[in-house]
């Protein structure tokens, strides 16, 4: 792809990430999946929530909407539904999608809406200057958790695969060439889309850091793994420790919410004319 | 007690028994033989084990609440009597099943007439169907004088279906009740003229649903809540006919940031909920404003504080939606006081959205959202569809802010899908093109100056917005002793208390306001200062439209009549308290 | 400008160059020197990226807010200079690492001492470790005549073990300063009095925590959101050693419910957020009030709407709090207006929410949250701990009515586990057994009295507690032109402001609130109404306590000085306005 | 065990819920389990939100609150905490606990708190007069999806077996014998518990009923089912149509949040003193 086809996608503001952030790796993989689909940015809405990872939005060249720390799928939701036209992919952080916002996050897959979600997972709370986050390991010291954390993480691939997303994968900061494909896969697939990145906060997570993964990582396509196995994508949703798996976990058909609705049945909504003021048709139960 | 011109009746039976349903065939009834008609619905949370009730008050002139007094009782279960037998006026009827109230047992009053129907030994032959409440309608078809065809009518309305046996036999039992009546009861011999020219009959929900659509909408998104699910309903039932999305969220968080997400993509949304769900939303609503995002959202309030009494009604919320989430920012507040202006509501609440790009309240109650009304033909083309300073798409896009500097506050919107004009709507603070600044930027002086505009930008819209906000005139008598301030949906009590008064020789007006934020306030001001006295009349406990007003005017209404029991305020009750105000008692 | 009296030093840096700890070490130099300190940093939400400063005032008479003018500018990155330096009062110093800018660059102005160091090249012997902030303090310590063992004393306290190379680098780097300072500069000549008796510094989040755990606080919930989350990590960094449990919760709903589950359970237990967490919280603070749970819920107000400006200050969400749930239930709301009042009121704010069965908001802001002031040695046990109407377990448990209808409105609580007292806390309306009245009971005419009596049973006790809700006195001049009305964490800015004007002779006077709700209007009105002109001064767009005001006194400022662009007021601000609105200008 | 001992339990307020309403069962289930344990009832607190379902602790002999909708877990949570020496029991709806409340429940199944969750699952809203809940299957009618749903159910046991819960049950409110002693497991076990029942709501789903459910109904300790394994757990949350297993899936020991939390160590927090008000202590950090 060339350069010039990501420049499209590049905003005028700069990103103000610290230096090193994952989420750097993030933003480009995210230009260069666009690029490789060839969106045009009139046709893209990127929604996020509130966190170092959810200003994605600012520093990538499209429609945007920078909501509340939560709430970013609800929103993009709502516009997917509005104008099914629009590729919507939700940019934020494990705060933000898995903590707070982890409701909205199971509810959106067994809805199968058409949305690509990546999620930069940084086991922190990176803006608020270093809490836990739900995805910390257990014993992960941080000024919220002097003690180090006494709960189980998250494991955000379990939770979708038993939830009913129909694309799950998961990419790394450090390799944002195969994130940028994850993603793109991602945008493609008709349906809900998980890409759950591990996005290294450098500043407050001095565990999970790219040291951490760069030898752990291990490509899922590089094992033979059987991405239409839902028992196959459970199994390996668990490895942890010495290989961690990246790419796609699982991918399967099933009809979106946009194409099972029957009001979408007439094309877009924001397409559809107001109804006819008719009082024969609008006031006869009345009567 | 009902006038000469009015009947009264109530139903009541036990939660399940079809009370309410029962109620509303009466009040199509009614409606249907032109009459103008009014219901009220007492009921509880339990799906059964409770007492229902619904009274319905129907006139050739217009009426405005469900009314004082009782004409007749209809009575489904034998509590019902111990309950309502008291509140029957003198002259009235109770109306009743024989075997749920056996020989009449208990019924002592001479002053009401005691009539009984062997409803259960007549419904026999239909099996199982639960056909009393049938007969029983039948029955007061004839005491009210009028037409059993009328009943047919209204049963093939609610049965669909004309041949179908359960149309059959509800017909024959209607036209059994009846003809028992007729042979065995006098008619109340009420001088009603009845026109049998129909009205439309529908709820303040019903009325804001049809608004809504009419109005464009076509994204709605709801979370069940008393008294805001019957809009869930209507819209459901409604949705492929009309072409509004509607979408169940998982809870008010998503709800409304749906409703802002298909806003935000260019479609008329709106969303509903009660109290508890309001307080979820709160945040978003600010979001709303932050990102000057046009989206409708309506409260109807009920009981609480917190659960409360979901069944029942109180005008509670107001300090809410006027505090509803952090800081300063542009929204609207709009208390329709009629069935009608539910209608008429809806339809402005989205132009004025789209006009100020911010989020619009209506608030709605429990008393409003579900009490039926008769309304006078609805012009559905009186408010055309307004969308709007949208960006034209002309131009450079390079130029575009979407957040620009204006002299009205208000900058021109493009729409996501919109070739050229990217932004990104932030709730961060951010500058015109959308930029937040709060990440590297606020502090520095040129962006503590950016901040300091953009909020004056934003709240500018209010100012101008003031002009489409009305002050309510005085309805009633010009130099009328007292004036009675309300808001919302007690305009109908307020006004038969008006009337009322009037008939003995005292005369009252009144200021019902509807247009709650920003609030008009020196039209307001305009308006009291002619008025000699005021008498504050709201429902809830510490009389939150009179901080408002105070708020806003000075102006301390010191005479309150605050109902906060459930119940919904009666004229006579206003009409107590307006004469111990002015010393008449 | 700074007096002869007092110094101000403002320190600036690009984010994570450490700008802020130094400012915070320079703040305790001062604080062990024994001067009345006062702090207020300026930051940003982006880690790193923006420009920070923060400005550090000390005298050794007792100062209320940040100040005015600038004494020394003390510069850690190049930007610094371009905004700061024309801040820099005439006769200042601007202090410098020579590298950062090259041979004094565009430091031009004639009054002002360009006073450079080549700290990086001094530093370079200690290799990465970033020493140049250290050296800049040390010859900043000779600049004011201070004590190099003093600075010695605080990079003890801050970098720990005395053996550390980290802590015997920072002293030599120190010790370098102060040479090179010694030997090229003048001190600045200001006149102050040093006793060396150390003064507590904290900020009010700092006070307010400590003041929670004094108080008996055993359960603290959270979720981070400046600038609420200081408390969290005080908290939590004490958890075990003050037996305080410290939950972070998965939002801010979790939080303020695990809050009123440990209430209910016995514990006494608080949370804390900004507006926007706030904003989630409010339906179940409506649920505290319904089932009486006294539980303390800090609220430290930001920048809005929305996200807004997470990292600066506003007093923007007093009608949030104020109309925070559906109806109306009892709340009490407490806004501390300086550090040391942070401590007392926690205390004060978990006596009144046991002794009112209700919940306590605290509001404070980021101004206050965040701010380093010294405090007067705190009186520990001034406040003893009142855990209210418990009950006693004694008697048969057969009569225990948990919401038992009481003169005051205070019914006695039992606590789970308590033997033969079994209760449930409804959210529902409900009788005096706490049996909900929502199900099959509401609407029947006796439930209906139980409603109105419960709903009168809750607010009862807002009027008793009407008696522990203090009006403020006037502060000043008795016979002043003009008052000045502020509420919360305004009361610095304000007080320097008329401190400044008596000595320019004009005579104001001030009436700062911190009780706000249930608001003791009749005791302000009196206050109030001994005042010539009243000069309304808020961190916010719209007055929102002037609307309160009103509202409850109907007493309405027209003269405002209203902030809202995210900046903490300045008295000089104050003293321009009152000079405008007296006419002195 | 003795009628005498379930009427312990026995308020003296009578149910509201419809004639046949499968919370009755629930009701009994619970009462025969703190029998069974001999609980003594002012140890017990029943938590709940808004529902029908949500409406039993007014109806059990205990302490209670009755909260928010959606809040319970939470509520409960806090209590717990505050006094670890209560036996906190939820009970609530699909509504409740899967809707409004679900990231609650994916959170606090990963603190393994000592908490037992009975969730009334019908498959609708029952007190706001049936429309759809997160566990009504595709195709279900209701006033609000009177198109039929299109979104897939929740799979509340494989969400609580991915999340972490150490106590993974099922019940038939058509079955309150076996209900009553997986309850009684449940609470007995030390960790968090879920006990999900199949409970009919008789008046608004017309689909799940008890003829419904009692033949497809199997008992997993009669199918040689293990409950430790994981895997075989989440196999069989997948099992549906012809045969639906109930009873208990999962069981595994891990130790619980009270156990693991530093300040707990000290006994639980309602008996633990204030702080002494010694300046010394308190103060000296701010000189
Ligand atoms: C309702 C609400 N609560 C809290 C906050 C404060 N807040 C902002 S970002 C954030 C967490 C961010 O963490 P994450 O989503 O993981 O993003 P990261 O910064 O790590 O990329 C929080 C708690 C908020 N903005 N709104
Ligand atoms: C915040 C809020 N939103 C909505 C409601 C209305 N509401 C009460 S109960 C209920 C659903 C109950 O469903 P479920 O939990 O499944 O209980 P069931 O009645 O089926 O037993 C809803 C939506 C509420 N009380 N509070
Ligand atoms: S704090 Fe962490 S997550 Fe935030 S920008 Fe810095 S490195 Fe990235
Ligand atoms: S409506 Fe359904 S869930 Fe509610 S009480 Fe009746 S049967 Fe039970
Ligand atoms: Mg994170
Ligand atoms: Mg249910």
């Amino acid at each position: 792809m060339a350069t010039s086809e990501i420049a499209t996608y590049e905003s005028e503001t700069k990103p103000d990430w610290c230096p090193g952030c994952g989420d750097f790796g993030v933003l480009a993989g995210l230009k260069r999946a666009a690029g490789i689909l060839d969106i045009d940015p009139k046709d893209i809405l990127v929604v996020s929530g509130i966190g170092c990872s959810s200003n994605l939005p600012g520093f990538f060249n499209s429609y945007g909407f920078h909501g509340l720390h939560g709430r970013a799928i609800p929103v993009a939701s709502g516009a997917k539904l509005a104008n099914s036209d629009l590729n919507v992919v939700v940019t934020g952080g494990d705060g933000d999608g898995y903590g707070i916002g982890l409701g909205h996050f199971i509810h959106v897959m067994r809805r199968n809406l058409d949305i690509t979600y990546i999620v930069m997972d940084n086991g922190v709370y990176g803006l608020t200057t270093g809490q836990v986050a739900p995805t910390a390991e257990k014993g992960f010291k941080t000024k919220s958790s002097p003690e180090g954390v006494i709960e189980m993480p998250i494991n955000p691939i379990a939770l979708a695969l038993v939830s009913g997303a129909t694309f799950v994968s998961r990419a790394f900061s450090g390799d944002p060439i195969h994130m940028a494909d994850v993603i793109a896969s991602a945008i493609k697939h008709p349906g809900f889309s998980l890409v759950d990145v591990f996005s290294p906060c450098v500043t407050y997570n001095k565990i999970n850091t790219y040291e951490f993964y760069r030898p752990r990582i291990s490509k899922l396509d590089q094992t033979g793994h059987d991405t239409h196995s839902m028992e196959a994508a459970i199994k390996r949703s668990y490895e942890w420790g010495q290989k961690i798996p990246i790419g796609i976990f699982y991918q399967t058909e099933r009809p979106t919410y946009e194409a099972e609705d029957a009001v979408l049945k007439n094309g877009p909504l924001i397409k559809q004319k107001p109804v006819a003021r008719d009082p024969e048709i609008l006031l006869r139960e009345f009567m | 007690m009902p006038t000469e011109n009015e009947v009264i009746v109530r139903v009541g039976g036990a939660a399940g028994e079809g009370g309410a349903s029962t109620g509303e065939s009466i009040a199509k009834l009614f409606s249907r033989h032109g009459l103008h008609t009014i219901t009220y619905t007492s009921y509880q949370s339990a799906i059964r084990g409770g007492h229902n009730w619904i009274q319905i008050r129907g006139s050739p002139e217009k009426v405005y609440s469900q009314g004082d007094g009782l004409d007749l009782l209809l009575v489904l279960s034998s509590e019902t009597a111990d309950i309502h037998y008291s509140k029957i006026s003198p002259g009235g009827v109770i109306l009743y099943n024989n075997e749920k109230i056996k020989n009449g047992e208990n019924l002592v009053r001479q002053d009401v007439k005691q009539l009984g129907i062997p409803a259960t030994e007549m419904g026999r032959k239909y099996g199982n169907l639960p056909i009393q409440n049938t007969i029983l309608v039948g029955a007061l078809t004839h005491l009210l004088g009028m037409k059993l065809d009328t009943l047919v009518s209204v049963i093939e309305t609610i049965f669909g279906k004309k041949k179908s046996d359960i149309f059959k036999f509800n017909v024959e039992a209607a036209q059994e009740g009846y003809n028992y009546s007729q042979q065995n009861f006098q008619p109340l011999g009420k001088r009603m003229n009845y026109t049998f020219t129909p009205k439309l009959l529908m709820t303040g929900n019903n009325a804001l649903a049809l608004g809504a659509v009419t109005a464009g909408c076509k994204f709605y998104s709801a979370y069940p809540m008393t008294p805001a699910s019957t809009i869930l309903h209507w819209m459901a039932a409604h949705s492929t006919k009309y072409s509004v999305l509607v979408k169940q969220g998982e809870d008010e968080l998503a709800v409304v940031n749906m409703a802002i997400g298909a806003a935000h993509a260019g479609a008329r949304a709106m969303c509903a909920t009660s109290g508890g769900g309001f307080a979820l939303m709160s945040e978003a609503i600010g979001q709303a404003g932050m990102t000057e995002t046009p989206v409708v959202i309506v409260e109807s309030q009920r009981s609480g504080p917190a659960t409360g009494l979901p069944t029942k009604t109180e005008q509670g919320d107001l300090l809410q939606m006027l505090g509803a989430g952090q800081s300063d920012y542009p929204k609207i507040i709009l208390a329709p006081r009629t069935v009608e202006e539910c209608f008429y509501t809806a339809n402005e609440a989205f132009n004025l959205a789209d006009k100020y790009q911010c989020p619009v309240i209506i608030a709605s109650d429990l008393y409003l959202s579900e009490h039926f009304e008769t309304v006078d033909s609805l012009n559905l083309d009186s408010v055309p569809i307004d969308r709007g300073l949208l960006f034209d798409g002309n131009g450079d896009g390079r130029d575009y802010k979407r957040y620009q500097f204006t002299e009205s506050g208000i900058s021109p919107r493009a729409i996501p899908g919109q070739p050229d004009h990217m932004f990104v709507a932030p709730t961060d603070e951010h500058d015109e093109n959308g930029v937040s600044i709060s990440d590297v930027l606020c502090g520095i002086p040129k962006y503590v100056e950016i901040r300091a505009r953009m909020m004056e930008k934003r709240m500018k819209k209010m100012e101008i917005a003031m002009q489409d906000m009305k002050a309510p005139s005085l309805e009633g008598a010009k130099d009328a002793e007292l004036t009675l301030v309300g808001w919302g949906s007690t305009q109908g009590p307020i006004k038969d208390a008006v009337l009322a008064l009037e008939q003995e020789g005292i005369l009252v007006n009144s200021a019902q306001f509807k247009y709650l934020w920003p609030f008009p306030a020196e039209k307001c001001e305009q308006v009291l200062s002619q008025c000699k006295k005021l008498l504050l009349v709201e429902g809830n406990y510490s009389g939150q439209f009179g901080l408002l007003l105070a708020a806003l005017t000075g102006i301390r209404i010191k005479e309150k009549l605050l109902k906060y029991d459930g119940e919904p305020i009666y004229p006579s009750e206003i009409v107590t308290k307006v004469k111990q105000v002015i010393g008449h008692i």
